[in-house]
């Protein structure tokens, strides 16, 4: 269709600009991030590396990641819930005296989350900014990088692609801290199909719209084919068109097959729309939503009556790290750093980049600190059954002191498998008309 | 049947516009040879009728018939193969083409016209845009236009344009020439040499159909004049008998200028 | 039966899209009556309208006042637009324009985009169950959505019919230079009908976003295609034409969504357009404004 | 690594490759336009039907989860020149399809008939899953020679070639334009009633024109195909069309050199504004605190008041020659 699509493209580039973020290593390289920005200051980014004013290590050495997302047009939000997280980190890394007394340098390459837009982008970010990391992309603009990135040996950690297309690539340079669809779409038949997970009943008739964008429709093949494995029907499959104006027509051809619960696939937007109308048209089964609506934001563009009781999934937190406290902690501090709550794939990117730095630091201890001895370490500091770490200082100096670490993240363990994916268990939220309540998790054996 | 004296036979054609009806039954011919005038006061379905037997606008019902060839039908430029050059009475001529291109544009049968022919057959093009070249400076000369020929047509003069777009029509080599008021707009002394220049094509012997408003200059230089009112014939003959023709006065007194 | 009442159903709904395409597309046609140009911008003064509205509301107005002052604001802005941008153009001919119009909207876009920021946004309109008669389903919404839209459509013909304006504007669309032989100001008139091609644009807007919330930046613009449909196949210029244009359009993206594949849709807007390009190039309606 | 070039070159090789990409569709468009005087606005679908067969022709035939029926994984780099060469024909074709229905309309007709034909055949590309794998692309189109010259070399390789290429086509498309096919088409442009009064088919010609121009559209899909090596249908959406059309106005409709140049100008603003740097320096020098969306919607907002100022200002563009296209005729007035 064409609407959302224009909309994708019209997304002009540039940068998200992230001013409560401006400049703060600036201050002196005193702990925490804190929002300082003063205006017209190191704002942003090409080498927004806090060019530590203690004159030291030169820069020449700096080791630099590059943050290869959709900063503008219709995904613009991914950058901008993943950029400040890793800022957050690499500023915090760069006050404790960086990586093997280098400093970490941040480079943001915006996608536009277009094929073009991030194929020119990942070649500045590789050619001209000679970065040693890659944190992104997204699914989309993947297959047009992918070359690049093989053939430069660019170590690239996503914490945002879940699309299945990933699903038998990487494992060498290629990783990801975010479930594939395939398995969040097992998690959503799965909870589904047991009242178990989602507190109501066995839903055995399940209608399945799909909206038209490559995010989106990676969730269609996983769901439809594991919920008739878990022995239900799909009623129909509909794939609509993103972005237009009404969906009375879509919704009366899906409530005409009369399944129980519908499981939504699309933005916020149009999953509003298309709730909305089915409400009119007397829809008096369920809905099922994924982790784009499963949020704040979503709510507030439907009414109560509406949402009241629908179900959501999205991943859980690592039991071990809220029992620990450190779910908390991390939501604590990028509010402390950005003002705002963590986004969709912050905790992700947390992982992701901590993974990231800790394997330079490994490398560092081995040798040289280079693209390949990265990629190189990526996956084993990651790995059981050495000693478990939860955060960079802690891994770091684990490391310094001759020890092989396993880092256990917020998502999950993070244990990487042959392709370089995790898996991580699921949350299955219903919301109240105002918010999101935790009904069940999901771990990922079950799946 | 058809009276192979005559180039043109117009017969019962009729030519509406929403609920207007421009041309009304009109039936008429043109002679083999001659210079033939369409008078008829504004709104009298001339510029129409122009436009019907050129194929820019399909008549409702009548034939049109060029050398007894039934042409309804037919789009313009095969009415324009089939021998009929025209003019338009706002000279419809490529602003943005220099003259000689505009000239060179009208030559038929050009191979260098197809996209492959222009790729593949350099020799054979170079040989007929030679040929073309030559024409089109006869032409140039012959309308006195030579020292405007590397021009853009943009910038001539209204009279000019009217004889760039005779040049036109005399490089296509129309056996009827059909001209929408070439000396409208046109300063006397050019009209003088304009009319000089008809006569000599009608000597060649081409036949010419013209619409002009100034009666003397039809009595003067035509042979046959068709008189057109509210979309009909009115009266046609020899320039003479047309003068003294009652209606025809009526019409142009009455029906108002 | 079932069936028979969901198939009047999607008529209805057919219907009630058509009426707000309806509205826009008597606008753009209107303007294109008197200017001769298509306004690829046009599509930006319903998303102007329903941001205006949107800022309205945030500042404290209810949102009925709020609509009809938006409206008013985007009908005097769209005057500016054009003084601005087409004025100065306006003795060049219609290619002109028409690439201008290209600018314009992505000017305007990108403007409202800037400022708004792309994320969905939403009028205060209450939730509302539908009336059921006879297994019909009708929104209350949408009912009052289409009822403005009626009387928007109304006021035009009164005003085309009944006004020196509309009669004015109509031998302006007609031949413009004998208009200003006859001693109209077509200059005037020209101007005052931006002022209600806008007015109408912005109507279209605010209904759009009222019967279907939430929008964003590019509503006016995915609309558009929509609205193009629908004038070109009533016959640019033809307002009355358009009307009738916008109900097959909406009908036929409505019969087509629900029976024939649900991810083509603007597509059935299209399919329609080129084959009344291809078979009736002069549109399904005759005569000029 | 035998040979390496300095990353700098890599990337602006890179956009280099792209601005030629657009160069093509710009001459392309220029056929349309600039020479003929049709205003299609559907130009990116002739690009998208060339870039999709090109992927096709040579991407793997399908395995048992491929998500495509299609594809005959023709060898590379052999089979370079049958790639590009269908890909042409199939956007030369698509464009005389287009043609044969809008090809009798009025200029106004034919804008918005060819931009909603183009919508059309967007819309086909994300819903046809079988052909075009949907939304998700088809993303193996081999990078032909780059196997066996390696990254660098194959980025100069790829780079001289699409140079040579849009060289080509250039020489090709001012051959045509200096001979009488150019002069038919031009009358054409100029009064299309007059051109068909003295003989021509104009319809016919009009419909040569939309193939050619069609054609080389489809060649620049087939270039971007294999150099991107990922061909995804939401890439192909009505902004391409537009932004030919901004570059070809600027560089000067009528002049193969001024689509050229407009192309590059396009493409260094494009990349240029993108650069962090830039939007950090418009973001300081603001008087206010900018949103998320305001520099990047601020460089749309620039292109849109580009092509508003070409227009009134220099129609001809930079290369154009004013006397011969001056943006005021063509229209229904």
């Amino acid at each position: 269709m064409p609407t959302p699509t224009r909309r994708t493209f019209i997304g002009a580039t540039g940068t998200t600009i992230l001013t409560g973020l401006a400049g703060c290593a600036g201050s002196g390289g005193g702990g925490t991030a804190t929002p300082t920005s003063t205006a017209g200051g190191s704002s942003g980014d090409d080498t927004s590396t806090p060019t530590s004013t203690a004159g030291d290590s030169g820069s020449e050495a700096d080791i630099k990641i590059g943050v290869l997302l959709p900063f503008t047009g219709e995904y613009d939000w991914v950058g901008a819930n993943v950029y400040p997280v890793t800022k957050m980190l690499v500023d915090e890394i760069n006050a404790n005296g960086g990586i093997d007394g280098r400093n970490v340098g941040l480079v943001r390459g915006d996608t536009e989350a277009t094929v073009d837009a991030s194929v020119s982008a990942a070649q500045k970010l590789v050619n001209v900014d000679k970065v040693d990391l890659i944190v992104g992309p997204t699914s989309l603009t993947f297959t047009g990088v992918k070359d690049l990135i093989e053939e430069n040996g660019i170590p690239v950690i996503s914490p945002s692609a879940g699309t299945t297309e990933l699903d038998d690539v990487g494992g060498e340079f290629i990783f990801r801290t975010v479930p594939s669809d395939s398995l969040g779409g097992r998690a959503i038949s799965k909870a589904i199909r047991n009242e178990q997970y989602n507190g109501i009943t066995d839903y055995s008739k399940m209608g399945l719209m799909v909206g038209n964008a490559p995010a989106l429709q990676s969730f269609k093949a996983p769901i439809k084919s594991s919920f008739e494995e878990y022995g239900g029907t799909v009623t129909n499959t509909l794939d609509y068109a993103t972005g237009k104006s009404s969906y009375q027509a879509e919704v009366s051809k899906m409530l005409q097959s009369n399944p129980e619960i519908i499981c939504l696939v699309g933005t916020p937007e149009d999953s509003a729309k298309i709730m909305r109308a089915a409400f009119q048209a007397g829809y008096e089964g369920n809905w099922f939503v994924t982790q784009d609506q499963t949020n704040a934001e979503f709510l507030s563009l439907i009414e109560p009556q509406i949402s009241d009781g629908i179900l959501g999934l999205v991943e859980a937190d690592n039991p071990e790290a809220v029992e620990a406290g450190r779910i908390e902690q991390f939501t604590a501090d990028v509010k402390a750093a950005t003002g705002s709550e963590p986004g969709i794939f912050a905790k992700n990117t947390y992982d992701g980049v901590n993974i990231g730095t800790l394997a330079m630091v490994a490398a560092a201890q081995d040798g040289d600190v280079t693209r390949e001895s990265i990629a190189a370490n990526i996956p084993t500091v990651a790995k059981p059954p050495e000693q478990d770490v939860t955060t960079y200082s802690e891994g770091a100096s684990a490391i310094a002191e001759g020890t092989d670490v396993n880092y256990e993240g917020l998502v999950g363990p993070c244990d990487f498998n042959e392709y370089g994916d995790i898996s991580s268990p699921f949350a299955i939220m219903q919301a109240d008309g105002t918010e999101w309540n935790q009904i069940a998790t999901l771990p990922a054996s079950e799946l | 049947m058809s009276d192979t004296e005559n180039v043109l036979e117009v017969r019962d054609v009729v030519k509406a516009f929403g609920g207007i009806t421009a041309v009304d039954a009109a039936s008429f011919d043109v002679p083999d040879g001659s210079i033939t005038g369409l008078i008829g006061p504004n709104g009298a379905g001339k510029s129409t009728m122009f436009n019907l037997v050129t194929g820019v606008l399909t008549p409702d019902s009548g034939r049109i018939r060029l050398r007894g060839e039934d042409v309804v039908g037919e789009p313009p430029h095969r009415i324009a193969e089939a021998g009929v050059g025209r003019t338009f009475q706002t000279p419809k001529v490529f602003a943005g083409m220099s003259v000689r291109e505009n000239l060179a544009f009208a030559a038929k049968d050009q191979t260098g016209e197809s996209a492959l022919g222009a790729l593949l057959r350099p020799g054979t093009v170079a040989k007929e845009e030679a040929e073309i070249g030559e024409r089109v400076q006869e032409t140039l000369e012959f309308l006195e236009l030579d020292h405007v020929a590397d021009e853009y047509a943009r910038g001539l003069s209204g009279g000019q344009r009217k004889l760039l777009e005779l040049g036109r029509v005399l490089m296509l080599d129309p056996e009827l020439v059909m001209l929408d008021e070439p000396a409208a707009g046109v300063n006397p002394a050019l009209t003088d040499r304009l009319l000089e220049r008809l006569h000599e094509l009608n000597d060649e012997g081409r036949t010419l159909l013209l619409i002009e408003h100034d009666i003397d200059l039809i009595m003067n230089n035509c042979d046959h004049v068709v008189v057109m009112h509210n979309g009909s014939k009115l009266a046609s003959g020899p320039p003479s008998r047309i003068q003294e023709d009652e209606r025809v006065v009526e019409a142009y007194l009455g029906g108002g200028e | 039966m079932a069936d028979f009442v969901g198939v009047v159903q999607t008529l209805l709904y057919g219907l009630i899209n058509g009426s707000v395409i309806a509205v826009g597309a008597v606008g753009l046609t209107l303007s294109y009556g008197v200017t001769r140009f298509i306004n690829f911008a046009y599509g930006e003064l319903l998303t102007l309208g329903a941001y205006t509205a949107l800022l309205l509301v945030g500042m404290g107005l209810g949102l009925p006042v709020a609509a009809v002052v938006a409206v008013l604001v985007i009908g005097v802005g769209g005057v500016l637009v054009a003084r601005v941008f087409y004025d100065p153009l306006s003795d060049r001919g219609a290619l002109p324009l028409l690439i201008t119009s290209i600018g314009v909207a992505f000017v305007l876009r990108n403007l409202v985009r800037a400022a708004a920021g792309t994320e969905a946004r939403q009028l205060p309109v209450p939730l509302m169950r539908p009336w059921v008669v006879a297994g019909l389903r009708l929104n209350p919404v949408d009912a009052g959505v289409m009822i403005a839209a009626v009387v928007a459509m109304l006021s035009i013909h009164l005003l085309l019919q009944r006004t020196m304006l509309g009669k004015k504007m109509r031998a302006t669309s007609g031949n413009e230079q004998l208009a200003r032989v006859a001693g109209i100001d077509t200059d005037a008139v020209v101007r005052r009908t931006w002022l209600i091609s806008s007015v109408a644009g912005a109507v279209a807007g605010v209904l759009l976003a009222v019967q279907f919330p939430p929008f964003r930046p590019t509503m006016g613009w995915d609309f558009l295609i929509v609205v193009f449909s629908a004038t070109l196949l009533g016959g640019i210029g033809k307002p009355y034409g358009a009307m009738v244009g916008a109900l097959v359009v909406g009908v036929a993206m409505s019969v087509g969504t629900r029976y024939v594949a649900t991810e083509y849709t603007m597509a059935y807007a299209f399919a329609i357009l080129v084959l009344v390009l291809l078979f009736k190039p002069e549109g399904i309606a005759g005569g000029e404004l | 690594m035998a040979f390496a070039i300095p990353g700098v070159a890599s990337f602006l090789l890179s956009i280099g490759t792209l601005a030629l990409i657009y160069a093509l569709l710009a001459i392309g468009l220029n056929v349309h336009y600039g020479y003929t005087g049709l205003l299609n606005f559907g130009h990116v679908a002739f690009f998208a039907a060339g870039a999709f067969t090109s992927a096709i022709l040579t991407v793997p035939p399908p395995g048992p989860n491929a998500g495509y029926a299609l594809g005959f994984g023709l060898p590379m780099p052999l089979s370079l020149p049958v790639s590009l060469l269908a890909a042409a024909v199939v956007g030369g074709v698509l464009a005389t399809l287009v043609g044969l229905t809008s090809v009798r309309l009025g200029s106004h007709y034919l804008a918005v008939a060819t931009f909603a034909l183009a919508g059309i055949f967007e819309d086909v590309l994300v819903n046809e899953e079988w052909l075009t794998r949907g939304t998700f692309g088809l993303n193996s189109v081999p990078k032909p020679g780059r196997a066996v010259l390696g990254a660098d070399l194959w980025q100069v390789s790829y780079f001289v070639f699409a140079l040579l290429l849009t060289g080509l086509v250039y020489l090709v498309v001012e051959r045509l334009i200096d001979a009488p096919f150019g002069r038919l088409l031009k009358g054409i442009r100029e009064e299309e009633q007059a051109a068909g009064m003295l003989g021509k088919n104009t319809d016919w010609v009009k419909l040569k024109s939309f193939a050619i121009g069609g054609m080389i559209a489809g060649l620049a899909g087939g270039v971007y195909a294999h150099y991107i090596g990922s061909v995804v249908a939401v890439t192909f959406v009505s902004l391409v069309t537009f932004l030919v059309w901004v570059a070809l106005l600027m560089g000067g409709a009528g002049s193969n050199r001024g689509a050229i140049v407009g192309a590059f100008l396009l493409i260094a603003f494009r990349e240029g504004t993108r650069l962090s740097a830039v939007n950090d320096f418009v973001v300081s020098v603001l008087p206010f605190e900018a949103s998320a969306t305001l520099v990047p919607s601020l460089r749309f907002v620039i292109i849109g008041l580009l092509l508003v100022l070409v227009v009134r200002y220099r129609p001809a563009g930079l290369l154009g020659n004013p006397d011969e296209l001056v943006l005021s005729e063509g229209g229904e007035r």
